[in-house]
């Protein structure tokens, strides 16, 4: 295995399927000789050369639209929302359109497209460019939503997110784009199925479940427990909040008995209610010892100031502290 | 350009055909055996079905939720559409979807549409996937005069002139967005000079002239296949309210009577019979094979069967 | 007190507020003669003009973006979205523009405005015109979120949303329109404050959270548990999403020890979960006597048939069968 | 219409605060100083300049992401905007917005929008308050030519039109959006003739010519305010990487080097001289003090305050 970054691992993703299936392209706001705001596909126009690599207007309503009405004609397109905040545009044809299309339709067509976007706060962009959506979306039937940790879950689970028959929203991490992390050979074509939850790091005294960019971090501090023989510390990505994989989250539950689910996006009306109910719900509630516990972004805007943003989502102090009251 | 006998008879019959359909389907309503809602294209069959006969199989739409004219045009099976109206399993959405839904993709229906301009940028799409192709065939994405208002207009016809894509877009303008007026939505009397903001072709057409319609939209599909997006503007009007309840207090009933004159398949019948292309009788046949045609609908679907709860999570997602 | 309906109360709170602040000005789609799809506007460009009750063309986001703008520069408005659908095509102007605008301008400004919108199914509108979205805005902070669920509560609730410094989303519940109930005469200038939660009957055997339509049906259900002297159901609706009355819900909690929460939003990434969340991480954990449960919607579109479209919403007999297991 | 001494001096003086500014901030972007990302609006100086400097204070503005020009054209206090750049309780925002959330009610401007096209609706909302309050004010909306592709710029000129509100769209055509050219993002030459679409009257102007942009911004605020909307396209370039960031592949070295000739503040400075308006020495006093003021505004930012962190709910909600 080599070491690469999260950003070319997407992009590997993304080459490596529209080398081997024809039906692919990809659509988004300087993605072509810019190589995206993020730099995620550089080299790819050149590669694959302007008819499937198409540089679009800042249009995000109709570049979705159009992903889906393509779609629906035999392409599989990708296409990259600039910013995850801007989806905010494109919701209609997300949501109404994209996800809902099969359904109403009686099982008629088909809508394999991913939409890329992404999110998080970290980088000095502020309010508009730092949200973390993924709750919406994870809330709408018909769409598979995915965030990823480290550059070999994003190369797995995108390809698999082109591979897959619906629409699917692909959430990546700014502040990941350039870490690095081992990822097989390009000969070596694997993938990783949606749904399936992934435990970074075993442990028995307390769960903590997690995704994005807050996987990092709280193996940090699952790491630093056991250095200090505090405790022993589990650690789930669940990689997919749609399909989410329960039977994982509730079984380690069970195992431990205690759980803290962690996210940075806001608090309130975040995905984590979904994780905390999912466990509290299911049998695992009877094996608790503490409360379930979130430990979300707070309940505001992404402010500019460093300092500010910093605290804003949960540091490493806060969890280390949210760890030790459930303890 | 004249056309053939059986072209006429075809845009006649698709025309009396609309108009039984949703006449029977009005009153079904009324008889309280359809939910929800549904929007009559009534006195503008001439944009759907002018559109659609001149196109082929292969060439794809998108429809409004006032789109029974351009299914029909686009040769739906009316036994499955009055079935999804009915919400019967052997609709063509297995009554999941309903009347504003209906689609059929196998003869080129990429579906209607709740949304207003809601299908425009899936039109959009749906022919970037044909120049991908190189397929000779293009897109038409009808669409509203209120529709026009919406971003999607404008992103939509944006993208696809620059890239020079196989769409006809096509207004059905019937003056009325729900009560609104187009005087009071827009500051322009003709829609199609919004063309000009795309740099392409924008045309404006009577559109209660069903040959004219069928017509243009040949010369149309040529236009776009070689120079990429069109816009055209088919000026018509609704006669019944904008859905099931309507108490039309924003248009007076002369305006609704004036227009009534120009019913488009009246207008067709007087031209057959000018030209002596039909004869009364073979006119009256016609409208007495699409009435029987949709009592058989009205009776295929009342005998449908109910779709099954247990396949509720059915189409969610594909395999 | 006199029996009027839901959607007459909105009206006469609209009505009385314009009549007392000529600062409130009403944008929506065929809100004038037309009355507005629901019929909820009648009479009130009669009464107040073209220049105050505004049709407006079918542009969601420029309408939504308009009324921020007129509520930065002075003026309150309500706008009208004919569905809360169509909020999807909104979504930038409210959540990256009306909730921040405060907050990213170091407080210079505010943005009093309301946004009306009616949700949910039961009306046989099928997929595009049934969603309940209220989960994606009480994700965002800098809104708040309305949901009433008598014509009481609609006309109390939305005379302070429109008193309110701040982008409030009033999500009306069509299926709730044409019911009639007990409302103060018009002198009577009541109003209810945002983020009081409602007991709208009292028990001890077990809570159900609740709000919107799910109101009625949940009472339906506690009164025939009541006469079959089966259980005391506690009912309480939040009515107001954020600020939500956490007090209020974690009380109850201990006081029964069994809550089940309703919604017929899709139950995945539903407003339910951060109910359930912040019960079991209260203390309100340690007096529980069984799993805290959800009843949501099924996680699939709203489909046409009207049988099918019943099922998909918690029923009655769901809700009934779910309160058997938690007691 | 000639211009008063003043407002020449007043026009040259803030072009280079702005160029000053802009500079200066790049050297702390370098130097580490700042968090985040900026746009730069150097080459570009007329437009804000040009257009705010014939506003009067209680016109509003909405600013763009590249919109400093904007800004201080409407007088805002360069210490405080250089203190938000360097995320200062100081600053516009008290550090919480950062560059691309610079706002100053108090001058009139609603503030600059991290969307593209974002200000747009906003713009026109502002305008409606002024129009029912029946002021004598307008609104002046910036937006970019790429921001022209989106939804929102369709949308509000639209509704602006029917309603004739007092709002002037200033579209700050620097010929690209990001790294694509207004050649791939629309298939017309002249932006103006959008306006067409919403029946409203549109002009281009030469974007580097300030003298030009202020009288026409003069004539336009009359025509908006008796008309209603207006769209007023600026033709310009800019000069620097689109952001922080930027490789510049997307345009030649050649085509930048020419838009430089048409640098805005050296066109200005050699009319002033021609025309014998001011001395070589009076402009270069004029520069010096614009370095001056600029030196200033980064020591006071650089003395102030960090915002702190028990502050981060306030303003979340109004009271
Ligand atoms: C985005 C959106 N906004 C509002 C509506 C409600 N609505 C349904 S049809 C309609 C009028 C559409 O007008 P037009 O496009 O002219 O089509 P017509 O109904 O006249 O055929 C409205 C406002 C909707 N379905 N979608
Ligand atoms: C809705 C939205 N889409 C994309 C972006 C990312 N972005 C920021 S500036 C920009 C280019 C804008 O072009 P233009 O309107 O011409 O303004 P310019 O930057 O050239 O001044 C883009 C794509 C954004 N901020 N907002
Ligand atoms: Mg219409
Ligand atoms: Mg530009």
């Amino acid at each position: 295995m080599r070491d690469i970054t999260y950003a070319q691992a997407i992009n590997e993703a993304m080459s490596e399927e529209m080398r081997k299936d024809d039906s692919i392209i990809f659509l988004g706001e300087d993605i072509g000789v810019y190589g995206g705001a993020f730099g995620v596909s550089r080299g790819m126009i050149e590669e694959f050369g302007e008819e499937r690599v198409r540089d679009t207007p800042i249009s995000e309503l109709a570049i979705t639209g159009a992903a889906a009405g393509a779609a629906m004609n035999g392409l599989r397109p990708i296409v990259e929302i600039m910013f995850s905040d801007f989806m905010t545009l494109a919701m209609e044809q997300l949501v109404n359109q994209a996800a809902k299309n099969r359904f109403q339709f009686g099982g008629q067509g088909s809508v394999p497209m991913v939409l890329r976007a992404p999110g998080g706060s970290g980088t000095g962009a502020a309010e508009q460019h730092s949200q973390s959506l993924e709750a919406w979306v994870a809330h709408v039937p018909g769409l598979k939503v995915v965030i990823p940790s480290t550059p070999y879950d994003a190369k797995g689970l995108l390809k698999s997110a082109i591979r897959d028959n619906n629409p699917v929203v692909f959430l990546e991490q700014k502040l990941l784009y350039r870490v690095k992390g081992p990822v097989p050979e390009i000969e070596d074509d694997y993938s990783i199925p949606l749904g399936v939850a992934d435990v970074k790091r075993e442990g028995k005294d307390l769960t903590i479940i997690t995704y994005g960019r807050m996987v990092p971090r709280c193996l940090t501090v699952a790491e630093r427990f056991a250095e200090a023989k505090e405790a022993d510390i589990e650690v789930i990505d669940i990689r997919t909040l749609v399909p989410l994989d329960k039977k994982a989250l509730i079984d380690s539950a069970k195992k431990t008995g205690r759980v803290l689910v962690v996210h940075e996006a806001c608090q309130t009306g975040g995905f984590g209610g979904e994780i905390v109910s999912t466990i509290v719900e299911s049998d695992a509630f009877f094996y608790l010892d503490a409360p379930v516990k979130r430990l979300g972004g707070l309940d505001v805007p992404i402010p500019y100031n460093p300092q500010l943003e910093a605290q804003v989502v949960p540091t490493e102090e806060k969890i280390t502290a949210a760890l030790r009251e459930l303890l | 350009m004249k056309l053939p006998k059986a072209v006429h008879k075809e845009l006649y019959y698709k025309m009396l055909l609309t108009r039984e359909f949703e006449q029977t389907a009005a009153k079904l309503f009324i008889q309280g055996k359809v939910h929800g809602t549904a929007h009559f294209c009534i006195g503008e069959e001439a944009t759907g079905v002018g559109v659609c006969s001149a196109l082929e199989k292969e060439d794809l739409i998108t429809q409004t939720h006032r789109g029974h004219n351009q299914g029909i045009g686009k040769n739906m099976d009316i036994n499955r559409m009055m079935a999804e109206f009915l919400g019967k399993e052997t609709g063509y959405c297995k009554g999941k979807g309903g009347c504003m839904h209906i689609a059929d993709f196998s003869v080129g229906s990429l579906g209607a549409n709740g949304v207003v301009a809601g299908g425009m940028p899936i039109a959009t799409g749906a022919a970037l996937a044909q120049k991908y192709r190189k397929s000779e065939h293009i897109t038409v994405c009808f669409f509203g005069d209120g529709a026009a208002n919406e971003g999607a207009f404008h992103e939509s016809l944006n993208l696809a002139s620059v890239w020079k894509l196989p769409v006809l877009f096509v207004c059905t303008n019937n003056q009325y967005g729900m009560s609104t007026s187009i005087k009071k939505s827009m500051n322009i009397e003709d829609i199609s000079i919004r063309a000009t903001s795309y740099g392409i072709k924008g045309i404006a057409l009577d559109g209660n002239d069903v040959v004219n319609i069928y017509q243009e939209t040949k010369k149309a599909k040529e236009h776009v296949k070689e120079h990429g997006p069109m816009l055209m503007v088919l000026n018509t009007y609704r006669w019944m309210g904008h859905s099931k309840s309507d108490a039309q207090l924003y248009r007076t009933k002369e305006e609704v009577e004036q227009w009534k004159e120009q019913c488009p398949i009246k207008r067709h019948r007087a031209y057959l019979l000018e030209n002596g292309i039909f004869t009364e009788k073979e006119l009256d046949a016609v409208q007495q094979e699409a009435a029987d045609a949709v009592r058989a609908a009205v009776e295929f679907a009342e005998n449908s069967p109910e779709p099954k709860i247990e396949n509720i999570f059915d189409d969610v997602y594909a395999d």
